[in-house]
């Protein structure tokens, strides 16, 4: 096997190496990739959308329709880790119980359990790790703070680097941390599984619905201009709406995946106390 | 010549088809079962026997289906060739369906629905070859017959049954598809069309090299016609239920292979550019060797339906020696051997399963003095036996004698020989079927056998009074055969 | 709202698939119901698009009001308006077929399965349609991640390293691609399939071009498993749940080989890829080799799927040799056997899944006795397996027919023993399991006796069993309208670039 | 030295990438523990990233944000003081695409470990043959 990975990498390393002679070298002003199609979007982007950010216009403008489905890989993979990993029916029993005064833990044999809304027990797993004073405090004194700068970076995504997928990440992080920092089931109880199935699939639909509206209001799919009709602005102004409104919908789904996913993978599909 | 536009020709194809449903929903009920048999039988005979009148007055029947391949239609045509082929098996489809009832009836075979669907099937494969306009509709009807047999070979479901069955699949199927298909597609690339023409649609523009490896394919990739190495199948496939042997392997599928190379001989390369490049001669060096092999074969067979598998497949390539001939006298034996062996081979099968069914003995060994047991059987089988060996009063000596004059006018006298030596071979092998028969004292073993049931013995004896009506009264079958030769050799000659 | 059907094709079953996903958290029955108007709408529309096309000729659409080179267009002609159908027309009706199964199946994550099963649909019918490079990718990824979460749902002890494997070898397949379309974007600097068609042949000698050219195509011959690099793929197609297999078999590998002819004529020209890459002989007998280790390796299989991923190996050798051949009547071939073999591919999945509620396993022994039991089901199986044998008038023989015509006209020899060679083996193949199934009883070797009164007749049921009997039907209709299909759809679109 | 100068130096970008790439594609293919492979599957896909991104640079050029006044006003943009923002698009989807299948990679790998309690292929091997 390694012998023939290694006459693989030869070869195909080869021959891209070989190719790079027709390359115009590194930097240069004046290649193809640099002079046929992209002077367009950075001469005209501002005159067209009204987003100053290029990056930013072809991403969701120009090329819309790829980060589309950019956004939905991103659901895709979500989707794929609940439905692989998520375990409904637990496969032992047997139930454990923190007394939170006391820390004293229970083990509870067969069928019985403690309802879930108890103030004194906490469920938690086999093995349980405490938590850290300094760790629980900072990061949920954090939560906030991360969570505002999120949506800042999905906001001035039109101006600045950012936009949907930064800011969700940043957005799911905040999330993350709590449970990270508690547990996952601190997590789940903040942020339920429910909520974050029909977020990614909300934040989607977003993006996709924006774009199958400007097909009924009468232009191409995810033409923006075609919003001008509804909203109270001219056309170009338009676009810089439905650019914004694509990115909360990227910015929703991206948290709710990376928090599914991150549920999913972390706990095998349990669902209980995670890493 | 007029051609007339008709469906009448795709109706005689559908009419077994459309009795299908009917005799699957009967099932359960064998006698409403087998009256739609009999109802699809009569009515694909009385369709086909209505354009009988059309096609006598120098009339051609067609019937587009529609385009398949761009200059390669559906097509049906009839003439006289296709309807003197289509009218022996679809009147002899009654006579089996008769025989059929009382065969399987008195063994009280099992899957007897299956067997009468794929019966149905089978002869709508065999009208739809007759009928065929061109090679590829022809090679549609080929394969969808092969199928359709496949499933009565293999009906004892035995390990034996199946084993043939497997070899009979490789025969037919190996052959059609690694022969037949690719020197169709070579044709269709250098002719640029597959329909049947007089004179041939393969122009002399074709080096001769390669029209004698496209002639050799066709010929082994019609593998139903036995010619000699691909015949092991046929007497494999006597596994199957005697009416099915009977029918299939005896009128059917063998003539519908025969049937190909008459038409890949007269209507794909035709006679005249056949003759002026001699390239029959290999042709004709296979069918002779097939005729001898095979008679020689089955002098030493026991088992009485593999002899008349061997008995076939050397009467086989007796038609496939008259068209190779391409002398007028050659072809009017070939063809009228049709009908005749047509006729003599299906009685000889129908008196060996008669036999089974009375007495359930398959060896001749074991047949001594059944004559005076079952003597209509027995004569019967000896009526068809003359005519096979090609000796009046029966219809079989007419082939043989337009044969031999056909050897004499294509100037290859060592064709008559083997045609008088296989004669003296057919001869040699059947004869002491008979003698023991009649002239040996009655084994214990088949003592107090009585005769076959009716329906078993009406068909048998009505084929055994045809073959020797036919010697009389061969005038029908002159006349539609003088047609058909006024086509292929008229065209040119 | 007509004007936007290329866009709502892919759209519709995107959007149904989001709802359903949502909406499994809070009403799990209407999941379905959805799944199946989020492919009943594409599917017309699928068919309103053909129609369109061939009256109107080629549509492009502009996503977003962007001209091409600056926006992404959908570019249909009548090949890919007909391989669209046949992919709408595969995903619906297998959805109705399997529905029952995977309502007990995957009753817990049914919403998310219908969702994965949708968006595996968008991501081919974007494939098929899409005219940008980059979007391509993007939509193949998207049935790539749905294809291998569909994949691993099935026989838990093998299936999920049988689909890990598969995402390596997707994932190199993919890069492959990528770099390839980085090698184009760098000498051309544009992504859209036309506009590079257009500036490359100042460029057809730059070696960066032919290296963008052999990345692209390996990268494609990965994703269609074509025979050096299909390792992946029985497995995969072997554990993959029946549902899904009747979806991904058919449809995954022959749309990639669309996408290679698509490569092939549509971005780069017939004259790059037959005159200044002298490969087209060395592509050709590297398709009859994996033709014949196709149909060796299936020859070698005791379980009846695991031997038809095989041969879905062999007949992705035909399609790419019909391809290479280089003249127009088997490039017709290889186009119409992408049509043909999706069809018959989805009819012998669909019935061997029909056929395993019946069995224990998929071993050639289960089979015997079938044919009493689920007659119908077992003759659509027939059907199917005859059309892959190449037995007129099913379609597989027409696709054969040109294939064959082509490599006659071509001077390949060779591929056309190996054709007929790879019929031949079909024979033994499916007539190995036909007379398991027709002609052995299970335990009893009968002779002689009544087989019914042992066997009691179990037909599939009937929501199962009519789209089964439909596809087995279409299996016939599509050979004889060949001919229809042939001259009206592909050949104008194939010899404007070809011979 | 010209070789050197025009193919090596001048595009040495291109060429450390290349070489990432293939060190990814070997871990791939030869690696035996699968989180290995993965490993390597990211490097191949993050070596692909940063080859299309140095497609995109421009010398002299900086990150692609127009300049402009507030309120819209209307003047000439030279495009070669700007990066080519193309790239950059195209590679904020390679990375997403490369997380979501790493996510289900990932996912996959955990269910083969959940029933073999191993990662290594061969030893997998053996196991499944032994069931």
């Amino acid at each position: 096997m390694k012998r023939l990975a290694l006459l693989i990498v030869i070869l195909s390393g080869g021959l891209l190496l070989y190719a790079t002679k027709d390359f115009p070298s590194w930097g240069d002003p004046n290649s193809p990739a640099s002079t046929h199609v992209s002077p367009r979007y950075l001469e005209k982007s501002l005159e067209e959308t009204a987003v100053p950010n290029v990056v930013t216009a072809v991403l969701a403008d120009y090329r819309g329709y790829d980060t589309m489905f950019e956004t939905t890989v991103i659901f895709c993979a979500g989707v794929a880790c609940f439905m692989l990993l998520r375990k409904f029916e637990p496969e032992e029993r047997d139930l454990y119980y923190r007394h939170i005064p006391t820390g004293l833990t229970l083990h509870i044999k067969g069928e019985k359990q403690i309802p879930s809304t108890s103030k004194e027990f906490e469920k938690i797993d086999a093995i349980w790790t405490p938590y850290d004073f300094i760790i629980n405090t900072v990061s949920r004194f954090l939560v906030p703070f991360i969570q505002l700068f999120a949506l800042y970076v999905i906001a001035h995504g039109h101006h600045s680097p950012g936009g949907g997928f930064q800011g969700g990440v940043i957005l799911g992080a905040s999330i993350i941390v709590l449970a990270v920092a508690f547990n996952l089931r601190t997590a789940v109880r903040r942020f339920g599984e429910k909520i974050d199935g029909i977020m990614s699939a909300l934040g989607v639909f977003i993006y996709a619905g924006v774009g199958a509206f400007c097909a009924i209001l009468g232009a191409e799919f995810l033409n923006y201009r075609a919003l001008a009709k509804i909203l109270p602005v001219g056309k170009v102004m338009a676009r810089s709406h439905g650019i914004l409104a694509v990115e909360i919908g990227v910015g929703i789904a991206v948290m709710a995946v990376m928090i599914c996913i991150y549920n999913n993978v972390a706990s095998e599909g349990k669902f209980d106390e995670g890493l | 010549m007029e051609t007339i536009h008709s469906i009448r020709p795709l109706l005689a194809i559908l009419a077994s088809l459309f009795a299908i449903p009917l005799i699957v929903g009967f099932s359960r009920r064998p006698a409403m079962r087998e009256f739609w048999t009999f109802a699809a039988a009569g009515s694909k005979f009385l369709i086909i026997v209505s354009m009988l009148p059309l096609v006598l007055t120098g009339r051609r029947v067609t019937c587009t289906i529609f385009e398949i391949i761009p200059g390669v239609p559906l097509q049906l045509t009839v003439d006289t060739l296709g309807l003197l082929f289509a009218l022996v098996s679809s009147s002899l489809w009654i006579l089996t369906s008769i025989y059929s009832v009382g065969y399987m009836r008195g063994l009280g075979e099992h899957s007897q629905t299956r067997y009468f669907c794929f019966f149905a099937v089978a002869l709508s494969a065999t009208i739809g070859v007759a009928f065929s306009a061109n090679l590829l509709t022809l090679y549609i009807f080929y394969e969808i017959l092969s199928l359709a047999t496949y499933p009565l070979v293999t009906h004892h479901q035995d390990e034996e049954a199946r084993s043939s069955g497997r070899r009979y699949l490789a025969y037919i199927l190996g052959s059609s598809i690694g022969l037949f298909l690719p020197a169709m597609l070579i044709s269709y690339h250098l002719a640029g069309t597959l329909t049947f023409s007089a004179s041939g649609f393969l122009g002399a523009s074709i080096s001769r090299k390669v029209l004698m490896i496209l002639l050799i394919m066709f010929v082994f990739g019609a593998a139903k016609a036995a010619v000699m190495p691909l015949h092991a199948w046929l007497p494999a496939a006597m596994v199957a239920p005697t009416p099915v042997s009977a029918l299939l392997h005896a009128v059917a599928v063998v003539k519908v292979g025969v049937f190909v190379i008459i038409r890949i001989i007269t209507g794909v390369f035709g006679v005249n550019l056949l003759k002026s490049l001699s390239l029959t001669t290999p042709v004709i060096v296979l069918a002779c060797i097939t005729i001898l092999c095979g008679s020689l074969i089955a002098l030493s067979q026991d088992n009485l339906k593999r002899l008349l598998a061997y008995s076939t497949i050397s009467q086989l390539s007796y038609i496939v020696l008259g068209v190779s001939l391409l002398s007028q006298r050659g072809l009017t034996g070939a063809f009228i051997h049709i009908p005749m062996h047509a006729f003599g081979k299906i009685t000889l099968f129908f008196c060996a399963g008669a036999i089974f069914v009375a007495t359930g003995k398959k060896n001749i060994s074991e047949m001594k003095g059944l004559g005076r047991q079952m003597p209509i059987t027995m004569a019967a089988f000896f009526i068809a036996s003359l005519s096979i060996i090609g000796l009046p009063p029966c219809g079989g000596f007419l082939s043989k004698w337009n044969l031999v004059l056909g050897s004499i006018e294509a100037h290859r006298p060592l064709v008559l020989v083997v045609l008088l030596v296989s004669s003296l071979l057919n001869a040699g092998y059947f004869m002491p079927v008979v003698y023991k028969a009649f002239f040996f004292k009655t084994e214990s073993a088949v003592a107090g056998v009585k005769e076959a049931p009716l329906c078993c013995l009406i068909p048998l004896c009505l084929t055994a009074i045809f073959s020797i009506i036919f010697l009389f009264y061969p005038q029908p079958f002159y006349e539609l055969i003088s047609h058909a030769l006024k086509c292929i050799i008229g065209a040119g000659v | 709202m007509t004007g936007n059907y290329p866009a709502l094709l892919v759209t519709v079953p995107l959007l149904a698939a989001f709802v359903i996903y949502g909406c499994s958290w809070l009403h799990k029955r209407s999941c379905l119901f959805m799944a199946l108007l989020g492919l009943t709408i594409p599917f017309a529309i699928s068919v309103a698009l053909l129609k369109k096309v061939l009256i109107n000729g080629h549509i492009s659409y502009h996503l977003g009001g962007w001209d091409p080179p600056w926006g992404i267009a959908y570019e249909l002609d009548p090949i890919n308006a007909i391989v669209l159908v046949a992919v709408t027309t595969v995903a619906l009706v297998n959805l109705i077929a399997t529905s029952k199964e995977i309502e007990t199946r995957f009753s817990d994550r049914r919403g998310a399965f219908y969702a994965l099963y949708l968006l595996f649909v968008v991501g081919l019918l974007g494939i098929v349609a899409t005219g940008d490079l980059f979007n391509l990718y993007v939509l193949l990824e998207i049935a790539s991640i749905t294809g291998y979460s569909l994949i691993a749902m099935g026989d838990p002890a093998r299936a999920p390293l049988s689909s890990l494997n598969y995402v390596f070898m997707g994932t190199i397949g993919a890069c492959f691609y990528l770099l390839g379309v980085g090698y184009i974007y760098i000498m051309t600097g544009s992504l859209n399939m036309a506009d590079v068609h257009a500036l490359l042949p100042p460029l057809y000698h730059s070696s960066a071009i032919v290296v963008a050219f052999i990345f692209c195509l390996v990268g494609v011959m990965i994703k269609m498993g074509f025979f050096p690099l299909h390792s992946w793929l029985p497995n995969a197609y072997t554990y993959v749940p029946s549902p899904a297999a009747s979806l991904i078999a058919p449809l995954m590998t022959k749309v990639m080989a669309y996408v290679m002819i698509r490569l092939m004529i549509s971005v780069f020209s017939p004259k790059f890829v037959f005159s200044s890459i002298a490969a087209s002989n060395a592509v050709v007998w590297l398709a009859c080799l994996a033709i014949v280790m196709g149909a060796l390796m299936a020859l070698a299989q005791r379980d009846v799927r695991r031997m038809l991923t095989y041969i879905i190996v062999s007949e992705i050798g035909y399609i790419v040799g019909g391809a290479w051949i280089g003249n127009a009547t088997a490039m017709s071939g290889a186009v119409l056997h992408i049509i043909n073999d999706v069809l018959m591919t989805f009819c012998v999945f669909l019935s061997l899944g029909a056929i395993a509620r019946s069995t224990k396993g998929y071993q050639i022994e289960n089979f015997s006795g079938l044919f009493k039991k689920i007659p119908v089901t077992m003759a659509t199986f027939v059907v199917s397996g005859l059309s892959i044998i190449g037995i007129p008038p099913t379609c597989g023989f027409f696709s054969k027919w040109y294939l064959i015509l082509g490599a006659i006209e071509g001077g390949h020899y060779g591929f056309i023993v190996v054709l007929l060679l790879s019929s031949l083996i079909n024979i033994i193949l499916f007539f190995r399991i036909f007379e398991e199934a027709f002609f052995v009883y299970p335990k009893t070797n009968a002779v002689h006796t009544e087989g019914e009164a042992s066997i009691a007749i179990a037909e599939t049921p009937f929501v199962t069993l009519i789209p089964l009997v439909l596809t087995a039907i279409l299996l016939i209709f599509t050979g004889i309208y060949s001919g229809s299909l042939i001259a009206l759809i592909i050949k104008p679109v194939v010899s404007a670039g070809l011979l | 030295m010209d070789f050197l100068l025009t193919h090596l130096v001048a595009k040495y970008n291109f060429w450390l990438y290349i070489i990432l790439m293939m060190i990814g594609l070997y871990a791939m293919i030869a690696k035996n523990n699968l989180i290995k492979k993965l490993v390597g599957m990211n490097i191949f896909q993050t070596a692909i990233i940063l080859f299309y991104v140095s497609i995109g640079s421009k010398r002299g050029g900086t990150i692609p944000i127009v300049e402009h006044i507030a309120g819209g006003g209307e003047h000439a943009i030279n495009p070669t003081r700007y990066v080519n923002p193309l790239p950059h698009v195209l590679m904020l989807t390679a990375i997403v695409v490369s997380v979501s299948t790493f996510g289900v990679a990932l996912a996959l790998a955990i269910k083969i470990y959940q029933r073999y309690k191993t990662l290594e292929e061969d030893e997998l091997l053996t196991r499944i043959r032994e069931s």
